[in-house]
């Protein structure tokens, strides 16, 4: 099991490594807004499912999953507001031509 | 080992302490004092004090970013960008010396986590003893704040709750 | 309260203040009878003084085509998110942010709200606006939107059966 | 599995400070408002690591709920703001 755990820890921290080098790298806000939810949805979840592993079957396990959904339902709700009012208040996208 | 995990943490609040005195904007200001808060109850987290942890999540980074962006608000500045003029100088003297005094009397104070300094050796062992047995309560930290001291973290609490409602009023009045 | 115009319906108050019980029960982990007569007393009063919101109730059926659908997102997240990491190791950094404008043919609050909380959920990409059933979503690679329309009808076929409230 | 968790630990601070660099770098403010979703987030998962890591994880973990529910609070409250003040 811990084996298990620790493969599933160890996935979550790339996906949290690739998110972090995204928000330093990529270009403006709105692009960046996905790195951010990339960490959310992958990243979280592979960590929190390994540490759950760990945990065993118990109360705590089960908070832990509450702490999950929690973050699924909770972080789109925060992601969708800061860049609806990047928006309306004018901030421009980058729109790069295909080339 | 244990307590190599604490520099990170206090390199980090250091440098959201810095910004938020440094940077231009004072919505930016505000931002970092939240990341302050954050990191701050990460640190007492650590140190396994969970009430205070969760106080300082509560307060610092949910209540005092929305008091602080109710007062902006309710100011509604035209331009919220900070000047500061330049530190005179005897600032520039004083305040380095202060810290110079203050890190020498530092160095005085006993080792952290020392058994043998005084406040380990004179009340806490009766804590660690018979606290449990008096309260049931699994944390040492929570049974001295919620249960010895329970009077003084009930003011506490009336001006948290306070604060909230304050809060809830105003946001209301609002949307 | 301007927002109590609603008629409050007592099964959804129930549904509410059960689900706000489950919640107090994970959290205080205790199974004495004051806490728990506390916690159900509790979850009525925060349920009452909160009835003034929505007042959908999912039905059971809808529930069950909801957690079925939940997997197949989770395969499209877990797909998108290899592509969005590959997009941001890559050297040259080959985005191409865009926005696409959705004009959905969902007829329900809930659905939109589904939807867009799936566009967001999505690595690569990001409910900007939602106006009604049209949804402004920020893309970063050109195949989003084929993802977006599949979603689309996915969730509309959830929601066949309902009264359009919207 | 200790020392591995010590350097999720460690290795979970230095992504917060990546986060950092972007709130105190952001050329907007709402990169520094996405830099404070983000570090929030990964402050969620450090304080259950923590728990994990000494093996109380029924204290930590009611703390990190409660940080999920705030960050949402305060997030919500700042984007409203900041939509808000260019309206008027």
């Amino acid at each position: 099991m811990d084996i298990l755990s620790i493969i599933f820890i160890v996935a979550g921290l790339f996906f949290l490594i690739v998110a972090a080098i995204g928000v330093i790298r990529l270009p403006d806000m709105y692009s960046r807004s996905h790195a951010v939810s990339l960490t959310d949805s992958l990243g979280a979840f592979l960590m929190l499912v390994g540490i759950a592993l760990h945990e065993g079957l118990s109360i705590n396990m089960l908070k832990i999953l509450v702490v999950l959904v929690l973050l699924y339902i909770l972080n789109p709700v925060i992601a969708h507001a800061t860049v609806r009012a990047a928006l309306r208040s004018g901030l421009k996208p980058l729109e790069k031509e295909n080339s | 080992m244990i307590f190599s995990f604490e520099i990170p943490l206090l390199l980090l609040l250091l440098v959201t302490a810095a910004g938020a005195i440094l940077v231009k904007d004072l919505m930016s200001a505000v931002l970092l004092l939240g990341s302050y808060s954050f990191f701050l109850s990460l640190v007492w987290a650590w140190l396994g004090a969970v009430d205070v942890a969760f106080v300082e999540a509560v307060v610092g980074a949910g209540l005092g970013t929305v008091l602080f962006l109710l007062t902006l608000f309710g100011t509604a500045p035209k331009d919220t960008r900070l000047r500061r003029p330049p530190p005179s100088l005897a600032t520039l003297i004083v305040f380095p010396l202060l810290g110079v005094l203050l890190l020498y009397a530092a160095d005085d104070l006993p080792e952290f986590g020392n058994p043998k300094s005084p406040a380990s050796v004179h009340i806490s062992p009766t804590y660690i003893e018979q606290s449990y047995q008096d309260t049931r309560t699994p944390n040492v930290v929570t049974a001295v704040l919620m249960d010895y001291r329970s009077l003084d973290t009930m003011g506490e609490t009336v001006v948290i709750f306070t604060a909230g409602i304050a809060c809830a009023l105003l946001l209301r009045r609002n949307s | 309260m301007a927002t109590r115009s609603r008629p409050v319906s007592s099964e959804f108050l129930f549904f509410k203040a059960m689900a706000l019980f489950v919640f107090w029960v994970l959290l205080s982990a205790s199974f004495e009878w004051i806490h728990l007569g506390l916690g159900l007393f509790f979850s009525f009063i925060v349920a009452w003084l909160n009835s003034g919101h929505s007042p959908f109730v999912p039905k059971f059926r809808l529930w069950l085509r909801i957690l079925l659908y939940l997997p197949w997102l989770f395969y499209k997240i877990i797909q998108s998110s290899l592509h969005l990491s590959k997009l941001i190791l890559h050297p040259a950094l080959p985005i191409v942010p865009h926005m696409i404008s959705v004009e959905s043919k969902l007829r329900h609050h809930a659905a939109v709200v589904l939807l867009g909380n799936s566009i967001t959920l999505t690595p690569g990409t990001i409910t900007v606006e939602v106006d009604g059933s049209n949804l402004i979503v920020h893309a970063m690679d050109k195949n989003d939107e084929a993802a977006i329309k599949q979603m689309e009808s996915k969730i509309a076929h959830i929601f066949k059966d309902e009264e359009p409230d919207l | 599995m200790k020392v591995f968790l010590f350097c999720v630990l460690v290795l979970l601070a230095i992504l917060i400070g990546a986060y950092l660099y972007r709130v105190l770098q952001g050329p907007t403010i709402f990169d520094r408002l996405l830099g404070h979703n983000g570090i929030s987030t990964k402050a969620i998962i450090l304080l259950i690591v923590m728990g994990i890591y000494f093996e109380r994880v029924d204290m930590f973990i009611d703390i990190s709920i409660g940080y999920a529910l705030l960050n949402l609070v305060g997030s919500l409250a700042m984007a409203k703001y900041l939509e808000q003040k260019e309206h008027s």
